[in-house]
Protein backbone atom coordinates (compact mmCIF):
# COMPACT_ATOMS: atom_id res chain seq x y z
CA UNK A 1 0.00 0.00 0.00
CA UNK A 2 1.28 3.43 -1.07
CA UNK A 3 -0.06 6.20 1.10
CA UNK A 4 -0.91 9.51 -0.55
CA UNK A 5 -1.10 13.26 0.56
CA UNK A 6 -2.80 16.06 -1.31
CA UNK A 7 -1.97 19.86 -0.19
CA UNK A 8 -3.03 23.28 -0.41
CA UNK A 9 -5.62 23.92 -3.35
CA UNK A 10 -4.96 20.59 -4.56
CA UNK A 11 -6.62 18.92 -1.64
CA UNK A 12 -9.30 21.38 -1.77
CA UNK A 13 -9.84 21.22 -5.51
CA UNK A 14 -10.04 17.07 -5.52
CA UNK A 15 -11.51 16.87 -2.03
CA UNK A 16 -8.88 14.62 -0.57
CA UNK A 17 -6.49 14.99 1.90
CA UNK A 18 -4.92 11.47 2.26
CA UNK A 19 -5.46 7.65 1.47
CA UNK A 20 -4.22 4.60 1.31
CA UNK A 21 -3.75 2.75 -2.02
CA UNK A 22 -2.45 -0.32 -3.84
CA UNK A 23 -0.76 0.18 -6.27
CA UNK A 24 -2.20 -1.49 -9.35
CA UNK A 25 0.46 -3.84 -11.12
CA UNK A 26 0.86 -1.29 -14.37
CA UNK A 27 1.79 1.44 -12.33
CA UNK A 28 5.51 1.33 -11.35
CA UNK A 29 6.50 5.23 -11.41
CA UNK A 30 4.94 8.40 -10.23
CA UNK A 31 3.78 9.09 -13.97
CA UNK A 32 2.09 6.14 -14.16
CA UNK A 33 0.35 6.73 -10.51
CA UNK A 34 -0.61 10.09 -11.47
CA UNK A 35 -2.11 8.96 -15.12
CA UNK A 36 -3.86 6.19 -13.51
CA UNK A 37 -5.35 8.56 -10.88
CA UNK A 38 -6.28 11.15 -13.61
CA UNK A 39 -8.38 8.53 -15.78
CA UNK A 40 -9.78 5.57 -13.57
CA UNK A 41 -11.34 9.45 -11.43
CA UNK A 42 -11.52 11.45 -14.13
CA UNK A 43 -12.84 15.35 -14.07
CA UNK A 44 -10.34 17.86 -11.77
CA UNK A 45 -8.07 14.87 -11.47
CA UNK A 46 -6.42 15.17 -14.55
CA UNK A 47 -4.42 18.20 -12.77
CA UNK A 48 -2.31 15.40 -11.33
CA UNK A 49 -1.05 14.81 -14.95
CA UNK A 50 0.84 18.30 -15.28
CA UNK A 51 3.84 18.73 -13.76
CA UNK A 52 3.44 22.75 -14.38
CA UNK A 53 0.91 22.54 -11.64
CA UNK A 54 1.09 19.51 -9.70
CA UNK A 55 4.35 18.50 -8.12
CA UNK A 56 5.29 14.88 -6.18
CA UNK A 57 7.22 14.11 -3.56
CA UNK A 58 8.34 10.41 -2.27
CA UNK A 59 8.65 10.06 1.00
CA UNK A 60 9.23 13.55 1.76
CA UNK A 61 11.42 14.57 -1.23
CA UNK A 62 10.78 16.39 -4.55
CA UNK A 63 10.78 13.43 -7.45
CA UNK A 64 10.95 13.88 -10.83
CA UNK A 65 7.54 12.12 -12.89
CA UNK A 66 10.01 9.16 -13.85
CA UNK A 67 10.64 8.17 -10.12
CA UNK A 68 10.02 4.67 -9.87
CA UNK A 69 7.43 3.15 -6.76
CA UNK A 70 7.85 0.26 -5.41
CA UNK A 71 4.54 0.32 -3.75
CA UNK A 72 5.12 1.16 -0.16
CA UNK A 73 5.87 4.96 -0.12
CA UNK A 74 4.32 8.07 1.57
CA UNK A 75 3.47 10.38 -1.61
CA UNK A 76 2.17 13.64 -1.84
CA UNK A 77 1.11 15.81 -4.60
CA UNK A 78 1.00 19.35 -4.15
CA UNK A 79 0.75 23.09 -5.63
CA UNK A 80 4.11 24.70 -6.70
CA UNK A 81 5.24 26.15 -2.75
CA UNK A 82 5.03 29.68 -1.40
CA UNK A 83 6.48 29.99 1.61
CA UNK A 84 9.01 32.32 2.72
CA UNK B 1 18.42 24.89 14.43
CA UNK B 2 15.69 24.64 12.24
CA UNK B 3 12.11 25.27 13.54
CA UNK B 4 8.44 25.78 12.26
CA UNK B 5 5.99 26.42 14.05
CA UNK B 6 3.10 28.67 14.84
CA UNK B 7 4.64 31.25 17.87
CA UNK B 8 6.35 34.51 16.78
CA UNK B 9 10.36 34.54 17.13
CA UNK B 10 12.22 36.97 18.88
CA UNK B 11 15.60 38.22 16.21
CA UNK B 12 17.60 39.55 19.29
CA UNK B 13 17.12 35.59 20.46
CA UNK B 14 18.14 34.13 17.20
CA UNK B 15 21.22 36.41 16.55
CA UNK B 16 22.33 36.37 20.27
CA UNK B 17 21.97 32.12 19.49
CA UNK B 18 24.12 32.97 16.49
CA UNK B 19 26.93 34.96 18.01
CA UNK B 20 26.97 32.29 21.06
CA UNK B 21 27.39 29.37 18.52
CA UNK B 22 29.53 30.66 15.74
CA UNK B 23 32.94 30.97 17.73
CA UNK B 24 35.02 34.07 16.19
CA UNK B 25 32.74 34.87 13.57
CA UNK B 26 32.85 37.49 11.73
CA UNK B 27 30.09 38.25 10.59
CA UNK B 28 26.31 37.39 10.75
CA UNK B 29 23.60 38.26 7.47
CA UNK B 30 20.44 37.71 8.97
CA UNK B 31 16.52 38.38 7.12
CA UNK B 32 13.56 38.45 8.55
CA UNK B 33 10.01 38.15 6.07
CA UNK B 34 7.22 39.86 6.93
CA UNK B 35 3.73 39.56 6.17
CA UNK B 36 2.95 42.88 3.86
CA UNK B 37 -0.59 43.75 3.75
CA UNK B 38 -1.74 44.08 -0.14
CA UNK B 39 -4.02 44.67 -2.16
CA UNK B 40 -3.97 41.66 -5.42
CA UNK B 41 -4.20 43.50 -8.88
CA UNK B 42 -7.28 42.96 -10.00
CA UNK B 43 -8.84 44.24 -6.49
CA UNK B 44 -6.76 47.38 -6.58
CA UNK B 45 -8.93 50.59 -4.65
CA UNK B 46 -12.08 48.90 -4.23
CA UNK B 47 -11.76 45.51 -2.50
CA UNK B 48 -10.29 45.34 1.07
CA UNK B 49 -6.42 44.72 1.49
CA UNK B 50 -5.46 41.56 2.47
CA UNK B 51 -5.05 41.50 6.37
CA UNK B 52 -4.41 38.05 7.10
CA UNK B 53 -3.14 34.48 5.35
CA UNK B 54 -2.75 31.09 6.54
CA UNK B 55 0.26 28.95 6.13
CA UNK B 56 -0.15 25.28 5.44
CA UNK B 57 2.88 22.93 5.36
CA UNK B 58 3.28 19.28 5.13
CA UNK B 59 4.69 18.48 8.89
CA UNK B 60 7.98 16.11 8.71
CA UNK B 61 8.76 16.85 5.17
CA UNK B 62 9.17 20.55 6.02
CA UNK B 63 11.79 19.86 8.48
CA UNK B 64 13.75 17.34 6.21
CA UNK B 65 13.20 20.37 3.46
CA UNK B 66 14.53 22.88 5.21
CA UNK B 67 17.54 20.72 6.81
CA UNK B 68 18.97 19.72 3.35
CA UNK B 69 18.66 23.35 2.02
CA UNK B 70 21.08 24.26 5.23
CA UNK B 71 23.21 21.36 4.66
CA UNK B 72 23.82 22.54 0.69
CA UNK B 73 24.31 25.74 1.81
CA UNK B 74 26.98 24.48 4.51
CA UNK B 75 28.60 22.72 1.44
CA UNK B 76 28.90 26.09 -0.91
CA UNK B 77 30.07 28.45 2.01
CA UNK B 78 31.85 28.89 5.33
CA UNK B 79 28.65 28.65 7.72
CA UNK B 80 29.88 28.48 10.64
CA UNK B 81 26.25 28.43 12.54
CA UNK B 82 22.90 29.17 11.11
CA UNK B 83 19.00 29.02 12.16
CA UNK B 84 16.11 28.86 10.20
CA UNK B 85 12.54 29.55 11.69
CA UNK B 86 9.49 29.59 9.68
CA UNK B 87 5.81 29.55 11.16
CA UNK B 88 2.85 27.77 10.16
CA UNK B 89 -0.91 28.58 10.78
CA UNK B 90 -2.68 32.28 10.88
CA UNK B 91 -0.63 34.52 10.39
CA UNK B 92 -1.59 38.86 10.44
CA UNK B 93 -0.48 41.74 8.52
CA UNK B 94 2.85 43.07 9.41
CA UNK B 95 3.37 39.79 11.34
CA UNK B 96 7.20 38.22 10.69
CA UNK B 97 7.15 34.84 8.72
CA UNK B 98 10.53 33.86 8.28
CA UNK B 99 13.69 34.32 9.97
CA UNK B 100 16.82 33.29 8.32
CA UNK B 101 20.59 33.76 9.70
CA UNK B 102 24.03 32.32 8.52
CA UNK B 103 27.14 33.42 10.88
CA UNK B 104 30.51 33.15 9.00
CA UNK B 105 34.01 33.92 8.85
CA UNK B 106 33.75 36.12 5.99
CA UNK B 107 31.22 38.32 5.23
CA UNK B 108 30.17 37.61 1.60
CA UNK B 109 29.76 34.19 2.75
CA UNK B 110 27.13 35.34 5.52
CA UNK B 111 25.18 37.14 2.90
CA UNK B 112 25.34 34.38 -0.12
CA UNK B 113 24.29 31.55 2.52
CA UNK B 114 21.67 33.34 3.84
CA UNK B 115 19.91 34.19 0.77
CA UNK B 116 20.68 31.05 -0.70
CA UNK B 117 18.90 29.40 2.20
CA UNK B 118 15.75 31.92 1.35
CA UNK B 119 15.88 31.53 -2.15
CA UNK B 120 15.42 27.55 -1.77
CA UNK B 121 13.21 27.48 1.19
CA UNK B 122 10.76 29.91 -0.92
CA UNK B 123 10.34 27.30 -3.86
CA UNK B 124 11.25 23.94 -2.73
CA UNK B 125 9.79 23.68 0.81
CA UNK B 126 6.80 22.94 1.54
CA UNK B 127 4.88 25.81 2.07
CA UNK B 128 1.57 27.20 1.19
CA UNK B 129 -0.09 30.57 1.77
CA UNK B 130 -3.44 31.18 1.62
CA UNK B 131 -4.75 34.93 1.84
CA UNK B 132 -7.67 36.18 3.34
CA UNK B 133 -9.70 39.92 2.41
CA UNK B 134 -12.61 40.50 3.39
CA UNK B 135 -14.94 37.44 3.31
CA UNK B 136 -12.99 35.69 0.68
CA UNK B 137 -9.78 33.63 0.40
CA UNK B 138 -7.83 32.12 -1.97
CA UNK B 139 -4.57 30.50 -2.40
CA UNK B 140 -1.28 32.71 -3.39
CA UNK B 141 0.20 31.80 -7.05
CA UNK B 142 3.30 30.72 -6.81
CA UNK B 143 5.34 33.50 -8.51
CA UNK B 144 8.14 33.07 -11.80
CA UNK B 145 10.34 35.92 -10.14
CA UNK B 146 11.22 33.14 -7.00
CA UNK B 147 11.74 30.43 -9.38
CA UNK B 148 14.06 32.91 -11.28
CA UNK B 149 15.75 33.32 -7.61
CA UNK B 150 16.68 30.24 -6.84
CA UNK B 151 17.61 29.22 -10.69
CA UNK B 152 20.20 31.25 -10.66
CA UNK B 153 22.05 29.67 -7.94
CA UNK B 154 22.51 26.85 -10.14
CA UNK B 155 25.14 28.49 -12.18
CA UNK B 156 27.45 29.80 -9.41
CA UNK B 157 29.04 27.45 -6.97
CA UNK C 1 19.88 56.65 10.28
CA UNK C 2 23.75 56.42 10.21
CA UNK C 3 25.82 56.44 13.44
CA UNK C 4 29.29 56.37 14.11
CA UNK C 5 30.38 56.04 17.50
CA UNK C 6 32.54 54.51 19.98
CA UNK C 7 29.61 52.58 21.92
CA UNK C 8 28.27 49.17 21.34
CA UNK C 9 25.03 49.08 19.70
CA UNK C 10 22.19 46.70 20.15
CA UNK C 11 20.76 44.53 17.17
CA UNK C 12 17.09 44.38 18.62
CA UNK C 13 16.76 47.87 18.49
CA UNK C 14 18.36 48.49 15.27
CA UNK C 15 16.05 45.83 13.61
CA UNK C 16 12.59 46.61 16.04
CA UNK C 17 13.54 50.47 14.58
CA UNK C 18 13.79 49.07 10.97
CA UNK C 19 10.53 47.62 11.36
CA UNK C 20 8.53 50.61 12.91
CA UNK C 21 9.95 52.84 10.08
CA UNK C 22 9.14 51.01 7.22
CA UNK C 23 5.15 50.90 6.40
CA UNK C 24 4.55 47.41 5.03
CA UNK C 25 8.51 46.14 4.26
CA UNK C 26 8.43 42.55 2.95
CA UNK C 27 11.53 41.44 4.25
CA UNK C 28 14.71 43.11 6.61
CA UNK C 29 18.28 42.24 6.17
CA UNK C 30 20.54 42.85 8.59
CA UNK C 31 24.64 42.36 8.80
CA UNK C 32 27.08 42.18 11.64
CA UNK C 33 30.65 42.75 11.55
CA UNK C 34 32.38 41.46 14.20
CA UNK C 35 36.31 41.46 15.43
CA UNK C 36 37.81 38.37 14.64
CA UNK C 37 40.39 37.39 17.23
CA UNK C 38 43.00 36.26 14.44
CA UNK C 39 46.52 35.22 13.98
CA UNK C 40 48.70 37.34 11.35
CA UNK C 41 49.95 34.26 8.91
CA UNK C 42 53.73 35.20 9.68
CA UNK C 43 52.77 35.31 13.90
CA UNK C 44 50.78 31.53 13.23
CA UNK C 45 51.68 29.40 15.66
CA UNK C 46 53.95 31.17 18.42
CA UNK C 47 52.80 34.90 18.35
CA UNK C 48 50.16 35.90 20.64
CA UNK C 49 46.44 35.94 18.86
CA UNK C 50 45.02 39.99 17.95
CA UNK C 51 43.03 40.49 21.09
CA UNK C 52 41.97 44.22 19.94
CA UNK C 53 42.09 46.67 17.47
CA UNK C 54 41.14 50.57 17.46
CA UNK C 55 39.31 51.95 14.96
CA UNK C 56 40.70 55.34 13.65
CA UNK C 57 38.25 57.44 11.14
CA UNK C 58 38.12 61.17 9.91
CA UNK C 59 35.26 62.34 11.63
CA UNK C 60 32.95 64.81 9.36
CA UNK C 61 33.75 62.66 6.34
CA UNK C 62 33.15 59.49 7.71
CA UNK C 63 29.20 60.78 8.10
CA UNK C 64 29.51 62.03 4.47
CA UNK C 65 30.86 58.98 2.99
CA UNK C 66 28.30 56.24 4.67
CA UNK C 67 25.42 59.22 3.66
CA UNK C 68 26.59 59.23 0.06
CA UNK C 69 26.50 55.14 0.09
CA UNK C 70 23.00 54.83 1.59
CA UNK C 71 21.53 57.37 -1.13
CA UNK C 72 23.28 55.11 -4.05
CA UNK C 73 21.67 52.14 -2.51
CA UNK C 74 18.77 53.72 -2.40
CA UNK C 75 18.61 55.07 -5.97
CA UNK C 76 19.41 51.42 -7.35
CA UNK C 77 16.81 49.62 -4.80
CA UNK C 78 13.71 49.84 -3.36
CA UNK C 79 14.85 50.87 0.09
CA UNK C 80 11.97 51.65 2.80
CA UNK C 81 14.45 52.20 5.87
CA UNK C 82 17.65 51.70 6.42
CA UNK C 83 20.38 51.76 9.57
CA UNK C 84 24.16 52.36 9.71
CA UNK C 85 26.12 52.02 12.94
CA UNK C 86 30.10 52.02 12.66
CA UNK C 87 32.02 51.79 15.65
CA UNK C 88 35.13 53.94 16.42
CA UNK C 89 37.65 53.31 18.85
CA UNK C 90 39.05 50.48 21.01
CA UNK C 91 37.48 47.11 20.48
CA UNK C 92 38.05 43.35 21.40
CA UNK C 93 37.68 40.09 19.79
CA UNK C 94 34.04 39.51 19.85
CA UNK C 95 32.58 42.86 19.73
CA UNK C 96 30.36 43.84 17.54
CA UNK C 97 32.08 46.83 15.13
CA UNK C 98 29.44 47.11 12.02
CA UNK C 99 25.50 47.25 11.80
CA UNK C 100 23.71 47.67 8.25
CA UNK C 101 20.02 46.96 8.01
CA UNK C 102 17.53 47.39 5.02
CA UNK C 103 14.04 47.57 5.22
CA UNK C 104 12.52 46.90 1.36
CA UNK C 105 9.38 45.43 0.32
CA UNK C 106 11.05 42.42 -1.90
CA UNK C 107 13.82 40.31 0.00
CA UNK C 108 16.07 40.43 -2.92
CA UNK C 109 16.63 44.26 -2.95
CA UNK C 110 17.18 43.93 1.43
CA UNK C 111 19.67 41.29 0.24
CA UNK C 112 21.22 43.74 -2.90
CA UNK C 113 21.07 47.33 -0.74
CA UNK C 114 22.98 45.67 2.92
CA UNK C 115 25.74 43.69 1.29
CA UNK C 116 25.88 47.06 -1.65
CA UNK C 117 26.52 49.47 1.78
CA UNK C 118 28.52 46.88 3.28
CA UNK C 119 31.42 46.36 0.59
CA UNK C 120 31.10 50.47 -0.14
CA UNK C 121 31.54 51.22 3.11
CA UNK C 122 34.69 48.65 3.64
CA UNK C 123 36.42 50.42 0.56
CA UNK C 124 35.22 54.17 0.50
CA UNK C 125 34.02 54.99 3.92
CA UNK C 126 37.47 56.49 6.00
CA UNK C 127 37.86 54.04 8.73
CA UNK C 128 41.65 52.53 9.50
CA UNK C 129 42.19 49.14 11.58
CA UNK C 130 45.04 49.17 13.74
CA UNK C 131 45.29 45.84 16.05
CA UNK C 132 47.23 44.63 18.65
CA UNK C 133 49.03 41.20 19.40
CA UNK C 134 50.69 41.22 22.37
CA UNK C 135 53.19 44.26 22.66
CA UNK C 136 53.23 45.22 18.95
CA UNK C 137 50.59 47.05 17.03
CA UNK C 138 50.02 47.50 13.28
CA UNK C 139 48.00 49.30 10.70
CA UNK C 140 46.05 46.49 8.73
CA UNK C 141 46.19 46.47 5.44
CA UNK C 142 43.44 46.52 2.76
CA UNK C 143 42.73 43.41 1.15
CA UNK C 144 42.06 43.12 -2.44
CA UNK C 145 39.00 41.02 -1.92
CA UNK C 146 36.95 44.02 -0.57
CA UNK C 147 38.05 45.96 -2.95
CA UNK C 148 37.22 43.25 -6.05
CA UNK C 149 34.01 43.24 -3.50
CA UNK C 150 32.59 46.42 -4.34
CA UNK C 151 33.83 46.80 -7.86
CA UNK C 152 31.62 43.91 -8.95
CA UNK C 153 28.75 46.64 -8.14
CA UNK C 154 29.74 48.44 -10.91
CA UNK C 155 28.51 46.10 -13.39
CA UNK C 156 25.04 45.38 -12.59
CA UNK C 157 22.14 47.46 -11.95
CA UNK D 1 45.26 78.52 2.43
CA UNK D 2 44.92 74.43 1.89
CA UNK D 3 43.91 72.20 5.89
CA UNK D 4 45.78 69.30 4.97
CA UNK D 5 44.97 66.31 7.38
CA UNK D 6 46.54 62.66 7.21
CA UNK D 7 45.30 59.50 8.75
CA UNK D 8 46.23 56.17 10.01
CA UNK D 9 49.54 54.88 9.14
CA UNK D 10 50.17 57.96 6.95
CA UNK D 11 49.61 60.18 9.33
CA UNK D 12 52.31 58.08 11.46
CA UNK D 13 54.82 57.50 8.85
CA UNK D 14 54.90 61.04 7.95
CA UNK D 15 55.01 62.05 12.14
CA UNK D 16 52.22 64.60 10.43
CA UNK D 17 48.53 65.11 11.53
CA UNK D 18 47.41 68.50 9.88
CA UNK D 19 48.87 71.72 8.29
CA UNK D 20 47.56 74.83 7.11
CA UNK D 21 49.49 75.65 3.82
CA UNK D 22 48.97 78.13 1.36
CA UNK D 23 49.06 77.01 -2.37
CA UNK D 24 52.11 77.33 -4.55
CA UNK D 25 51.28 79.36 -7.81
CA UNK D 26 52.35 76.06 -9.81
CA UNK D 27 50.15 73.99 -7.60
CA UNK D 28 46.72 73.64 -9.25
CA UNK D 29 45.57 69.68 -8.81
CA UNK D 30 45.70 66.71 -6.19
CA UNK D 31 48.23 65.93 -8.33
CA UNK D 32 50.63 68.76 -8.10
CA UNK D 33 49.95 69.37 -4.49
CA UNK D 34 51.40 65.97 -3.57
CA UNK D 35 54.67 66.01 -5.93
CA UNK D 36 55.16 69.45 -4.28
CA UNK D 37 55.16 68.01 -0.85
CA UNK D 38 57.04 64.85 -1.81
CA UNK D 39 60.19 67.24 -3.70
CA UNK D 40 60.10 70.18 -1.00
CA UNK D 41 60.16 67.52 1.98
CA UNK D 42 62.04 64.30 0.48
CA UNK D 43 61.95 61.61 2.18
CA UNK D 44 59.38 59.09 3.60
CA UNK D 45 57.06 61.90 1.96
CA UNK D 46 57.40 60.59 -1.54
CA UNK D 47 54.87 57.57 -1.22
CA UNK D 48 52.33 60.67 -1.60
CA UNK D 49 52.86 59.95 -5.70
CA UNK D 50 51.86 57.15 -5.65
CA UNK D 51 47.89 56.57 -5.87
CA UNK D 52 47.83 53.05 -5.32
CA UNK D 53 49.08 53.43 -1.28
CA UNK D 54 47.56 56.72 -1.05
CA UNK D 55 44.31 58.40 -1.53
CA UNK D 56 42.97 62.04 -1.67
CA UNK D 57 39.88 63.32 -0.52
CA UNK D 58 39.13 66.67 -1.04
CA UNK D 59 36.18 68.58 0.83
CA UNK D 60 35.53 65.29 2.27
CA UNK D 61 34.71 63.69 -0.98
CA UNK D 62 37.46 60.88 -2.63
CA UNK D 63 38.79 62.33 -5.27
CA UNK D 64 40.86 61.59 -8.40
CA UNK D 65 45.03 62.91 -8.56
CA UNK D 66 43.72 65.25 -11.68
CA UNK D 67 41.26 67.20 -9.12
CA UNK D 68 41.67 70.80 -9.32
CA UNK D 69 42.34 72.78 -6.29
CA UNK D 70 41.51 76.56 -5.99
CA UNK D 71 43.47 76.96 -2.47
CA UNK D 72 40.85 77.05 0.34
CA UNK D 73 40.18 73.31 0.32
CA UNK D 74 40.09 70.91 3.24
CA UNK D 75 42.82 67.97 1.66
CA UNK D 76 43.04 64.58 3.20
CA UNK D 77 45.86 62.18 2.32
CA UNK D 78 45.15 58.67 3.89
CA UNK D 79 45.93 54.72 2.77
CA UNK D 80 43.38 52.54 1.47
CA UNK D 81 40.35 52.07 3.66
CA UNK D 82 39.93 49.26 6.18
CA UNK D 83 36.41 49.37 7.72
CA UNK D 84 34.09 47.40 8.51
Amino acid sequence: MVKIQYFASLRETLGAQNEELALPEQVGSVEQLARHLSQSRAGEWAVLEDPSRVLVAVNQTIVERSHPLQGSEEIAFFPPMTGG
Amino acid sequence: MISVRSADFDVAQLYAALREEADNAGGIACFTGLVREFYEPEHRGSEPAVKSLFLEHYPGMTEKALADIVAEAEQRWDVLASQVVHRVGELHAGDQIVFVGVASTHRGDAFAAAEFIMDYLKTRAPFWKKQQAGDTSEWIESRASDEQARARWEKTT
